[in-house]
Parts: C-alpha cells; structure tokens; sequence
C-alpha cells in the first residue's frame, strides 16, 4: 500500500483512460442536473495529465503537485480545485507517509474543505467518504465502489449546480460521484497498488 | 403553458453574456434580453424591453433586471404588454440562473417562486 | 491604505461588461476582472484570477463572484497571493455595486461590510 | 390655472432651456450620489421634447402622451419613465379636467407609484410633494421652490442610485429634485400658467 512514482503514473493513466471512454456518459450525466460538461472537463485535465507524466516525475510529492496543476488549470468547472485541490493535499502529505489510504484520507479531507459539502449533499464527497475507508481496510471491490456511485441517486444536491434543483436533483446519479468512482476502480485495476 | 425569461441590464455586454451561462443548463428554455439604452448607453430601455417579451416564445415570463431603474421600465414595459409577466426583486443573475435551471427541470411557477424567495434582495 | 475590486464570472462578456456599470459610480476605484476559462470557454480560472489580483492597483481587494465554482478557484487564488482579498458570498452584480459605490465615497471596510451583508445570498 | 396647448407648450420650452443651461450642474450633483449623467439624461429627453412639439399637439393629451413618450423613450436614466409617468398621468387626467393643480397632482401620484419613493427618500417626490400643494393654492414661489430642492440637502437617500451610499448620501442636493425644481420654475416664469 505505498505509493511509488511508478504505480502513481499508472494508476492516473489507467483513470485517463476511463475518462477519455466514458467522456461522453459523465456528460450525459451532468446533463439533467447540471451543465453537461463534466466529462468533457475530466477529459481536458486528465489528458494534460498524461501529457505531463510523461516526464517521470523527480518523487511523489512533484507528481502530485503536477497532476493537481495540471487540473486546476485546465478543467475549468467545479470539478478542477476539487481534484486539484485532492491532489495538492496528497502531495503536502507525502512529506509524512507514501501510505495510499492516509494520502486519500488527505485528499477527502481537501475536497471537504474545499467545496464545503458534507457526506450525503450528492457530491463527490459521498463516493471518497464511503470509499477511503474500504482503501484503508484493504476491502476495496468492485461492488463496493458501483454501490457508492449508485447512492448519490437518491440523494437530494446540497452544492454544486445541482443544488439550483433542489428535490428534482432527486433520480440522477452525480457525474462527479461517477467519475470519482472510475478513479478507485483504476486503484483496483493498476498492479501493485492495493 | 411555457415560462420563458426576459433578462434586463444596464450594460449591453451583461445582457449578451448571462445568456451565454443559463444556456447551458437550459438549452430548452426562451431567454430574451434588452441591455442598454436605445442608442446603446449604459442605462435601459421600455422600447428594447417590450421587444424583449415579444420576440420570446413562451407563453409566459419571468423578468429579472440588475438595479432599480430597469425595473421601473420593466414595469411600464409590462403595463404596455399583453404577455402575462412576472418581475422579481432578485440577485439578477443568481435568480436568473436558478429560475432557468427550474423552468428547464419542468418545474411549475409556484415552485420556482418559492426557490426564488429567499434569493430577494431588491425592494 | 485602498480599496480595490476584483470581479470573478464564468462569462467573459459578463466580467468585462460589470466594470463599465461600476465605473459611472466608482470612477477612482481599481477594478480588475476574471472570466471564463483560460481558453475562453464558459467556466474559471485560477490563473486569470491571480493575475486580476496582481493587476489590481489597491492595496486590499473586495472580491464578488457569481457561481459556487468560481468562488472555488477564488478561494485558491487567494491562498497563493500576497494581497489581501476580501471574499463575498452576495449577490454578484449587487454587491459589486454597493462595494463600488461606497469605496468611491471613502468608507470604509467596516461600514462597507455591514452594507453587504443583507445582500448575502450564498453560502 | 386652466392649462392649453400653448401654455403647456411655452412651459416645455421654458423647462428645456432651462435643462440646457444647467445640464452639466445637474451631472454635477449626480456625480457625488449617483452616476453623473442626471443633466446630459434630461437634456436629451427635452431636446426630443422640443422637437417633438414643433407640431403643434392637436389637443392637451395628445401634447402630454408626446412629451411623456419622448421622454421615456430618450432619457435612459431613472429620470425616463418618473418624468414620463408625470407625464402620462396628466395626459390621462385631461380626460376630466384642465386644472394645473389637478394634473400636477395626478402627476405627482404617478411618479410616487412608479418610483415606490415616499416624502423623505430623497428623491424628486420631495419636491413635487412640496410644491404642487402651493400651485393649488396659489402660493408658488421661487423662494418656495428653492427651499424645497434645498431641503433633499439633508435627507438620506432611501430610493435610487444614491440609497446605496446610506448615511453618505447626507450633505448634497439630490439632482432630481434640482431638476424638478427648474419645471416649477418654469411654471412661475411662462406667462398665463398660474
Ligand atoms: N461544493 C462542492 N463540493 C464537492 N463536490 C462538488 C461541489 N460542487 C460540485 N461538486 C462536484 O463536481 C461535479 C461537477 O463537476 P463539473 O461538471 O466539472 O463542474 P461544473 O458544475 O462547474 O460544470 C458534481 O457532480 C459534484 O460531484
Ligand atoms: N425610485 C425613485 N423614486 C423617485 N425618484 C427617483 C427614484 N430613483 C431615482 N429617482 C430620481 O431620479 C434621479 C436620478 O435620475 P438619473 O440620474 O437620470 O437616473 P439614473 O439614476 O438611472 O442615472 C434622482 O436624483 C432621484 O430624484
Ligand atoms: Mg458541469
Ligand atoms: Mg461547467
Ligand atoms: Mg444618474
Ligand atoms: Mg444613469
């Protein structure tokens, strides 16, 4: 459960990948609650991403801060400080622990703190709430994860655009709860990280 | 029975702009504006207001406006009109942005008011 | 020690148009602006919002927003700068204009904040 | 007391030369409490007042509905639709009577609902609501007229521009009541109005 420079670079470019094919759904998603763009926003920051990991970052706490800057300044909606603001966090981390489950503890933390949502407003924050713990018990699955992301339906938006709605954000999966997911399963997927 | 929204600032630019952002959360929904004066000046015009309501293909209107001046042409433009509107003392572009985002929900009027209630901040 | 403002819209049209309904009222006060994306999409900028406060000619800045993401990238920008900013969680184009209006009248940050306050609309 | 065609039309011409000559004195006041245009504003709908008028109104109403319509259609500032309601409401009035004092009272209840502004807002109200009283009486005077455009001096704004600047706004004449105060003015100074 340390991260390496090596299994960072593969686990972003396993989520890029995710992201690039399911653009278009995390839009469609975005689209009755929201403006319709999260996935073309993802897709923007995640290929700047890759683009810059491909120089081997000098250790752990660069590649963070270069996925995180990349993010920021390149997604445009919401989802650009919350991700980037999830990474900056890793990154400060990373000075203390390369321990996967304290460094996403981190990154929940920034995410709250930046966007000000709580556990159950139907945001990203509901997917890495339930889903740090498992990381950190080592009982991270599949299951667990659609599970996560197929909660955010029921819930009413407390933040973000889907707020503007109130009871009728009711019925929608959270594209940022979606694409939030797609990040653990590449945790799942990216040898050597769990 | 469709809503529809009539935008009115003192600034061409912010007319032209706000659409630009409720658009992408409701693609479906008429929006109209008028900004500026009649010979494009900071200021508002009844004329360009009336207009406003005319060209917009809803039955029915909900009209926000940026400072106290617009609203009393506004009023005088919606004294004039046949379209039944309804004007509100909202954060112009919050109240625009969340009456967009209900209209386009399929949300009926009495709803979006109450949404709108608390975002009331003129008098 | 001066009051300056700082604008932050997903709309580029809509941060380059406030000013100019600003400046009839405020014509002494620095107001710098951020809108859109870097690329010019609808959306913001954390980099374009440094920049409007590095460009901004007072020694604090009030800053005003429109939408949630945009205080985001705000809130950002404001841990990376040195400037002292002011964030408001009001209606945008409104307290802006309060702002505007009273820094040009020489009050000051006290008097000005218990001004806004009644226009908080976010949170 | 009896207002015709002619009359009203030598009181517009009076007012406008009068908005004319004071036109930069009256962005002056505007300048400190407001946005500096009240002059250039008013200047511009009593250009088209005069111009307009130039054809003689086949009757009272008619003479008022052209003025009213010039000016909403021109000034662009708050000033546009108070003056133009004032107007519009005296062109309505003539239905039932030609009395100046009558009409200056419809005109006076027209910019009160248009505005919402009450005596002591600091607004032109103040002065209308002053005035118009001592035109019924027969008791206008210029010492009267300059005492009520004086007395907006001290108030604190509660309606327009000038209410956002609170206490601030203490200590200058607000520019509406200056301007209302010349169309009083000129009503003293045309011959056969009062
Ligand atoms: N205040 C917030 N706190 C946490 N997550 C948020 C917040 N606001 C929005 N989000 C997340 O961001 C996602 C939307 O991202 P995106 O569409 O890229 O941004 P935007 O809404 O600016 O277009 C939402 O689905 C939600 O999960
Ligand atoms: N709500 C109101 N009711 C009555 N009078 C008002 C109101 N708002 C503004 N005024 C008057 O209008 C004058 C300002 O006119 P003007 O400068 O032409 O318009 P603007 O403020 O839109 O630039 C003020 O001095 C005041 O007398
Ligand atoms: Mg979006
Ligand atoms: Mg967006
Ligand atoms: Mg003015
Ligand atoms: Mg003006």
């Amino acid at each position: 459960m340390a991260l390496t420079v090596d299994t960072l670079t593969s686990w972003m470019n396993d989520f890029a990948g995710k992201i690039e094919a399911n653009a278009q759904y995390l839009s469609d998603l975005d689209t009755p609650i929201g403006d319709g763009d999260h996935g073309f926003n993802m897709k923007r920051g995640m290929t700047a991403v890759q683009e810059k990991l491909q120089t081997k970052p000098t250790d752990l706490q660069n590649g963070f801060k270069t996925i995180a800057m990349a993010l920021i300044s390149t997604v445009g909606g919401a989802s650009g400080p919350l991700y980037g603001t999830a990474f900056l966090e890793m990154a400060k981390k990373t000075s203390s622990t390369d321990d996967l489950g304290e460094l996403l503890d981190a990154a929940l933390k920034g995410i709250e703190m930046r966007g000000g949502a709580k556990p159950g407003d139907k945001t990203m924050v509901d997917v890495w709430n339930a889903l740090v713990p498992e990381v950190k018990n080592g009982t991270l699955t599949q299951e667990k994860i659609d599970a996560a992301v197929e909660a955010s339906k029921d819930m009413i938006a407390k933040k973000g655009r889907a707020s503007y709605l109130g009871e009728r954000s009711k019925g929608h999966i959270d594209p940022g709860s979606q694409s939030s997911g797609y990040l653990f399963q590449s945790l799942l997927e990216t040898e050597g990280l769990l | 029975m469709s809503l529809g929204i009539t935008l009115v600032s003192h600034v061409p630019e912010i007319a032209n702009g706000l659409p630009k952002l409720l658009d992408q959360v409701a693609g479906d929904v008429s929006i109209t504006t008028a900004g500026g004066t009649d010979d494009g000046r900071i200021g508002t015009s009844m004329e360009k207001i009336m207009n406003a309501f005319s060209e917009n293909g809803a039955d029915e209107i909900l009209a926000f406006y940026d400072l106290g001046s617009a609203k009393m042409n506004l009023e005088m433009a919606i004294e004039m009109s046949d379209k039944k509107v309804h004007l509100y003392d909202t954060a112009f572009i919050e109240g625009a942005y969340t009456a967009a985002s209900l209209i386009q929900a399929g949300v009926g009027l009495d709803e979006i008011e109450t949404q709108l209630k608390p975002l009331t901040i003129k008098n």
